[in-house]
């Protein structure tokens, strides 16, 4: 059933809130507008397996979600390797020598205190920041010289510490940019509507409205974006991700923002992303959800690997604790300036 | 702080205004005293004594012909007794709002001054003189073309002002056989489409290019001449016209470009200045003339100078003040003479300026058409087609093709 | 269709159809003015230079495109006029004789206005549609069509209204008829270049000006307070520096600079006074704030005098009419090769 | 219950980023765009039809106010259907890529010049007239598709260089360039004739008759309701009609969606993989051959150009067209080009509004300084313009969108305690 079906048997007493809650808000912003009784400008909650019943059936999603099982045979081979990565801002030097391997098939935890290079890190995976040496190896190539976007076609997507989703746009549509990134029609496709073009369009919805259900934002598919909440707008920035059907799935601080419950709910997700063939990349503040979702963590600190290991390992590290889990509230501290309230 | 900064701005937004309001003021009573007492330039005459003075007439080869021995200028009035239908109009076409809208202003207040003595003494008709802004622009000019001829009571049409949208709507004007009578569209290739009702009010630039130019290597004995045209359609064609007709005499190595609304014009009289010529000719308007005079004298540069009918209005001297002494103007217009000049700018708070007469004239001639007894578009044609007369201007009387018959072209010379 | 792009072709080498040379190139004039052009050049340079400095102080606090910086110059040139009007002058087509050192005064005077009334114009500007903007938190494409519109509104102000609300005495249609206090004669050579008045007038103004501003900026706590908003508003902010008043000050030192800049001009240029004088003057100096690197004081100083130098080679080698185009075809050509321009972008960085 | 179920409890955090106020108000538009959705294919091209063909007959009804005076209300027309197929092209660029053009007059000279250096008898490299290629009756369309490939290449030329620069920066150079174009029209005078601009470029020769020697495309046809201002309506509405077809099949697939989110973020478009440069580089291309199209109409209608017609003024009058229309909705620019083109017009020559006696003239020759207050208002109190734009991007999944309105429908029907959910979403409203 859809998580969001508002006269599913599994849903609880919270689900009924939510509903109430949520409809409750398209109204308000329709009784700014127009007089009572007429038309609501936004839509509402669709009923997803009413419109699309194919939905409905659980491995036709993980199936459109993840097309591409056959990343399972290779389990364990590193995915992506940090080859003695430096990155220089000036004279600031922001990661200093790194080496660290993502290996297939698994999630792994990238922590360290503000400052220590985790954004950076990131940002020369996935080609913001070029390394001023070192290499990125990815999928047995280097990432070299590569544009932006042929390295998320080359299959690492992200999302974003702060979300940038676009705004303007509906749920649906922002997932299907993302599918866009696997598509070959370009203008002239376009323009004339070839079959191609066609076929694209259908199957692009059809895998879009299908994430959109993996994740749980399928009722509000129609949403502008912007009009979203926060935790639906992660989610949804999760599935934009998915879209662009990634080898390497990095996430940067995912559950910013969040309640205990929403984290739990998260590491659901990720755990289920990984199962369905992805690699996941986390990097997170909070210990308890990275220790309770991730494979291996790497720890940095100034720029540097300090640690690397299973969560057993890392947390049980003195270095570690010294540099990181010393630091009492440090990570709750860091939530709350995240949190977009 | 922040309320220290709005009284600060708002502050200065009140000085601004009223800096710019005072301004306005103030001269009128200050202004006098200064330029009698104070503004003596450069010990040479002042500038309020110059004028534009007619000298000579010439023809196409540049020489001189004794002034017209014709007659007196047919009256607008006419005998008092002309009768017409009710709602009987011409309708005058040009540039009346825009950067060109003196040209336009010049024929619409002339045709004024003929409409209103027509008026005046012939109670039994009563026409109206519709004016229809172009705004010298073409595209403007082919709508509002279509609006001319769909007015049944417009019979005859004064214009258009301008060349380019004399081109874009002739096709308009002939194939609904309104009379088009321009007082100042003087681009040769005009009379070349084969329109039976375009008739133009003047010299073209082909005669008076080569006339002028001849009027300088024959009459004033220049060898070489810096030929500066800016880039209208006019100067263009008046350049190409006077380059020509001066063969050997142009400097090929002088002949500046300039465009219309350039205000500096150092490069030029540099250029200019390591020339060898002994004159400059400018083709173009006095807009840009008078600081290009200007430049020229204060860059050191006495070379005569000479130009067209573009420059000649009286805005160029006062702008040019004592650079622009000795200045030889040409013009297919005839001078204003000096009782209509006052009628003109008692009405107009102006004095005539160029195309003034000839925008008088042409009127004068389609409403003696209607005093004939003309009630219809096809009639004004065949009436203007035959018609043989004096004007302010000139003698007025067409060939074939819409030319005027003898076409002389005036000179005048600031002093 | 191969026929017309044959026809095209034959067309185009068969010669007489068109002129050998579309664009003529005459480097010897270069070479036989060049004194003469660098002198002239700079004349201008240093115009386009004090109005620079309006378009980089303003971006580098704001990180903003002041589009209307063009019609404050332009207000300028009214101001000065006006304030020439109010002590009595009026427009004459001849130069007036006041000796020298009444001529100073007066000159001294109208800048002062010009600067009054293009220093109260950015304020104003920046007040009636930049701050509602920024309160809304608006992206740069809707500051830059704001400024777009104002530029819009500023000079159709001074081309329709002005008039109405001065008699017909300022603005309209036309150039407003040239008051001119200072005759140019040439006071002496360098390399046979002659150097007149005036352009000792407009160098020599400039220099004193722009020293001035960089000293304000560079040493005084205003000017701290610019570099500090300038580096970084938020720290800034929260250290106790006032973004407002240092936004305000900014468009108050760019205006005052165009104001000035404005006598300049019309002193070289009496006729320039005009409801669309100021805006390829203002793209002019854009360029000049990009080519010495946008956001960098002494950079705009730099570029204004680099852009009316190689603007004045770049009209000789091509011909007159193609000045312009020197100028555009430079600044695509920096923002290209060196956005950052020649002394790069920061106006905090490069210590202003 | 879906497997997928316990990965994803539905919890929604409490912070409900409704956003109401920075949310385009809805209004007029968006009643209309509703009900225009709800309706089945068939019943939209039953809706549409009949209006074209009403928009079409306009300039025949006489409509007592709405016929402008001072003006042949043809032409006006005419000039409206070209300003609108510009605002259509420009609303590619600014309102869709979001890459603020400013010259984009450029592109129009550069297709009107096209048509009259390849027609006009002025010009050197005429190829109409005796031992030529072109016919005089078929010069005007041959050298159409010419215009619009110039104009092409010509956007891919100013693009490719250009578009890697920063939205501000972008502007000023692409001004520069419309200047550059203008001055390069009126400095080649071997070519273009400069000041004295191309004449007698070619039009369609369609419709001749005895009273009308060279076709309604003439300028010569100018007496009668069906003058020829009239015919240049009817083929811009054609141009329009074809060029939103194709602009909407862009717009409704990974090319329109990829102008979005260059237009919202350039940034993580980049990252989602959507080669920003490219369609960048194709927003200019189209927007440019639009514009070219535009260009050579008005040199088929007013069988004359010159430098002076494609001053900077007319590209900030393009923009106005299109700020004011509603940046990115394609129907709206329409309206901003009909208010740009229409109202000056509308008071020009004319007397008296309603009875209230007026100076028509006068008014009109303040319209750039309407346009500007207009433009610094609408950028202040309504960023998004008169009709906001709702795009839509994909090609399929109406009836997701149905289905989303219907429940809405359905929630609306129960009116109460909406008011008290409402309330404790707003209390927790995020900023």
């Amino acid at each position: 059933m859809s998580t969001h079906d508002p006269g599913g048997i599994g849903a609880g007493s919270e689900h009924g809130d939510e509903h109430l809650a949520a409809s409750g808000r398209a109204d308000s912003e329709a009784a700014d507008h127009y007089l009572p009784g007429a038309d609501v400008d936004e839509p509402a909650l669709i009923d997803v397996e009413e419109v699309r019943p194919e939905l409905a059936d659980p491995q036709l999603v993980d199936a459109l979600v993840a097309p591409d099982r056959a990343v399972h045979a290779r389990m364990g081979e590193p995915l992506l390797q940090m080859q003695g990565v430096t990155v220089r801002f000036g004279g600031l030097v922001a990661l200093d020598d790194v080496t660290f391997d993502i290996r297939r098939g698994e999630i792994l935890g990238l922590i360290g205190p503000n400052g220590a290079g985790k954004t950076t890190a990131f940002n020369a995976m996935t080609g913001v920041y070029r390394p001023t040496s070192g290499t990125v190896m990815f999928d047995g190539a280097s990432l070299g010289k590569a544009k932006r976007f042929s390295i998320t076609q080359r299959g690492i997507a992200r999302t974003f510490q702060n979300i940038r989703l676009f705004n303007e746009m509906t749920a649906l549509e922002n997932v299907v940019v993302g599918t866009d990134a696997r598509h070959r029609t370009s203008v002239p496709g376009a323009l004339f509507r070839t079959s191609r073009h066609r076929r694209e369009e259908r199957d692009a919805i059809d895998r879009a409205m299908a994430l959109l259900e993996f994740v749980g934002v399928g009722g509000r598919a129609t949403e502008k974006a912007r009009n979203l909440s926060y935790g639906d707008q992660r989610r949804l920035e999760i599935a934009r991700a998915l879209a662009t059907e990634p080898k390497l799935l990095c996430l940067d601080e995912p559950a910013a923002g969040f309640n205990p419950a929403e984290k739990e709910s998260l590491m659901g997700l990720i755990r289920h992303i990984r199962d369905d063939g992805y690699t996941v990349l986390l990097i997170e503040h909070d210990m308890r959800l990275v220790r309770g979702v991730t494979d291996r963590i790497v720890v940095l600190e100034f720029g540097r690997v300090i640690a690397e290991g299973t969560p057993d390992e890392v947390t049980n590290d003195p270095k570690v604790i010294a540099a990181y889990l010393g630091v009492p509230d440090a990570p709750e501290s860091e939530e709350t300036t995240d949190a977009p309230a | 702080m922040y309320r220290t900064a709005r009284r600060a701005s708002g502050g200065a937004a009140l000085l601004l205004a009223a800096t710019l309001v005072l301004a306005a003021c103030g001269p009128q009573s200050q202004g006098g005293d200064d330029s009698t007492e104070e503004s003596t330039s450069e010990g040479e005459s002042e500038s309020g004594d110059l004028m534009i003075v007619p000298s000579v007439q010439i023809d196409i080869d540049g020489a001189e012909v004794p002034a017209a021995e014709a007659g007196e200028p047919v009256d607008p009035a006419g005998d008092g007794s002309a009768e017409c239908a009710e709602g009987t109009a011409i309708a005058v076409a040009g540039a009346f709002t825009g950067p060109n809208a003196a040209l336009g202003l010049n024929i619409q207040y002339g045709a004024q001054l003929a409409v209103d003595a027509f008026n005046e003494a012939n109670a039994g008709c009563q026409v109206e003189l519709k004016p229809f802004d172009t705004e010298g622009d073409p595209q403007k000019a082919t709508q509002v073309a279509p609006q001319i001829v769909s007015d049944d009571a417009v019979i005859g049409l004064l214009g258009p002002a301008f060349s380019g949208e004399t081109a874009a709507t002739g096709d308009v004007f002939n194939q609904a056989g309104l009379l088009s009578l321009t007082a100042s569209a003087t681009n040769p290739d005009l009379t070349g489409n084969g329109w039976t009702n375009f008739f133009r009010g003047l010299a073209n630039d082909a005669v008076q290019g080569p006339s002028v130019a001849k009027y300088m290597t024959e009459t004033l004995g220049y060898t070489s001449v810096c030929v500066v045209a800016d880039n209208s359609d006019y100067g263009i064609g008046l350049a190409e016209q006077i380059t020509s007709g001066l063969g050997d005499a142009a400097n090929a190595d002088c002949a500046p470009e300039v465009k219309t609304g350039d205000k500096d014009f150092s490069a030029a009289v540099q250029i200019i200045s390591g020339s060898e010529a002994d004159a400059v000719f400018y083709s173009g308007y006095y807009a840009e003339a008078a600081p290009f005079v200007q430049g020229l004298r204060d860059g050191g540069v006495d070379l005569p100078f000479v130009s067209a009918d573009g420059v000649n209005d009286p805005q160029f001297v006062s702008q040019a003040g004592s650079s622009s002494q000795g200045a030889i103007l040409s013009c297919p217009c005839g001078p204003a003479p000096e009782d209509f000049a006052a009628t003109y700018e008692d009405a107009n708070g102006q004095a005539p300026g160029v195309y003034s007469t000839e925008g008088y004239d042409l009127a004068t001639i389609m409403l003696t058409g209607i005093a004939s007894g003309v009630s219809d578009r096809a009639g004004l044609i065949d009436y203007v087609k035959d018609y043989s007369g004096e004007g302010l201007a000139r003698q007025y009387e067409w060939d074939d093709t819409g030319e005027l018959t003898s076409a002389l072209i005036w000179i005048y010379e600031v002093e | 269709m191969p026929a017309l792009a044959d026809a095209l072709l034959t067309s185009a080498t068969a010669g007489p159809l068109v002129h050998q040379s579309l664009i003529d190139f005459n480097i010897a004039g270069l070479g036989r003015n060049f004194w003469g052009l660098t002198v002239e050049g700079l004349t201008y340079g240093a115009i386009y230079a004090l109005v620079a400095v309006g378009y980089t102080l303003v971006y580098g606090v704001l990180r903003l495109i002041n589009f209307a910086h063009s019609e404050v110059f332009m207000l300028g040139m009214f101001g000065q006029y006006a304030t020439l009007m109010l002590l009595g002058f009026s427009p004459s087509g001849n130069a007036y004789d006041k000796g020298i050192l009444l001529t100073v005064l007066y000159l001294g005077i109208a800048m002062l206005g010009g600067m009054a009334v293009a220093g109260g114009a950015a304020v104003g500007l920046e007040r009636v549609a930049y701050r509602p903007l920024r309160r809304r938190n608006a992206p740069s494409l809707v500051f830059l069509i704001t400024a777009i519109g104002m530029s819009f509104v500023l000079q159709e102000f001074v081309h329709f209204v002005l008039p109405r609300l001065t008699g017909g005495t300022l603005g309209g249609v036309n150039a407003q008829q040239p008051i001119r206090l200072v005759q140019p004669e040439v006071q002496f050579s360098i390399f046979g270049a002659p150097v007149t008045n005036v352009t000792l007038v407009i160098i020599g103004s400039a220099l004193v000006l722009a020293v001035a501003v960089d000293l304000f900026v560079n040493r005084s706590p205003f000017g701290r307070g610019i570099r500090a908003v300038a580096q970084d508003p938020v720290t800034a902010t929260l250290m106790g520096v006032s973004r407002e008043r240092v936004i305000m000050l900014t468009f108050l030192i760019g205006g005052i600079l165009a104001g000035a800049a404005a006598l300049l001009y019309t002193l070289r240029v009496p006729n320039g006074i005009i409801y669309s004088g100021g805006f390829v003057l203002g793209i002019k100096a854009f360029s000049a704030a990009v080519l010495g690197g946008i956001g960098n004081l002494r950079g705009a100083l730099l570029g204004g005098l680099l852009l009316g130098v190689m603007e004045n080679y770049g009209q000789v080698v091509f011909g007159t009419e193609w000045r312009d185009v020197v100028a555009f075809v430079l600044l695509i050509v920096v923002l290209m090769f060196r956005p950052t321009g020649i002394l790069g972008e920061s106006l905090g960085r490069a210590r202003a | 219950m879906s497997t997928t179920t316990p990965a994803t409890p539905p919890s929604l955090p409490p912070a409900g980023r409704t956003a109401t106020k920075d949310r385009p108000h809805g209004g007029v538009g968006d009643r209309f765009r509703l009900w225009w959705d709800a309706l089945a294919r068939p019943t939209q091209w039953l809706v549409g039809v009949p209006f074209l063909l009403f928009m079409a007959a306009v300039p025949l009804l006489n409509i007592p106010v709405l016929t402008t005076q001072g003006t042949d209300f043809g032409g006006v027309m005419a000039q409206f259907g070209m300003i609108a197929l510009i605002a259509i092209g420009l609303n590619v660029v600014v309102g869709q890529a979001g890459l603020l053009d400013l010259g984009y007059v450029g592109f129009y000279a550069i297709g009107a010049y096209t048509v009259a250096i390849l027609t006009s008898p002025d010009s050197p490299w005429n190829q109409t007239g005796d031992g030529m290629w072109l016919s005089r009756e078929w010069a005007w369309l041959a050298a159409l598709p010419v215009a619009v490939a110039i104009t092409a290449i010509s956007g891919l030329i100013l693009g490719s260089p250009t578009l890697r620069l920063r939205g501000d920066y972008l502007a000023i150079v692409t001004l520069g360039f419309g200047e550059i174009v203008r001055l390069l029209a009126d400095n080649l005078d071997e070519l273009t004739g400069g000041g004295q601009g191309l004449r007698g470029v070619a039009y369609p020769r369609a419709g001749v008759t005895e009273d009308l020697p060279s076709g309604v495309f003439s300028a010569g046809n100018a007496s009668g309701a069906v003058n020829s201002g009239v015919w240049w309506y009817w083929v811009s509405l054609v141009f329009i009609v074809v060029t939103l077809l194709f602009v909407g099949n862009l717009e409704r697939s990974r090319v329109g969606r990829a102008w979005v989110a260059i237009r919202e973020d350039e940034d993580a478009a980049e990252i989602m993989g959507v080669p920003t440069f490219r369609f960048k580089l194709w927003a200019f291309i189209i927007g440019a051959s639009i514009g070219g199209a535009a260009g050579a109409l008005y040199a088929g209608q007013v069988q004359f150009v010159i430098p002076t017609n494609f001053n900077i003024i007319n590209s900030v009058l393009f923009l106005c067209a299109v700020v004011l229309g509603g940046q990115g909705n394609k129907l709206g620019v329409i309206l901003g080009a009909f208010i740009v083109v229409y109202v000056p017009n509308f008071f020009l020559g004319r007397q008296t509004l309603f009875g209230i006696p007026i100076d028509g003239d006068e008014i009109a020759s303040y319209k750039y300084l309407f346009f500007g207050i207009a433009l610094v208002v609408l950028m202040i109190f309504r960023p998004q313009g008169i009709i906001p734009a709702r795009q839509k991007l994909l090609t399929y999944g109406r009836e997701l969108y149905v289905a989303a309105r219907r429940s809405a429908a359905r929630a609306a029907g129960r009116a109460p305690g909406r008011t008290e959910a409402a309330a404790t979403t707003s209390g927790k409203e995020s900023s």
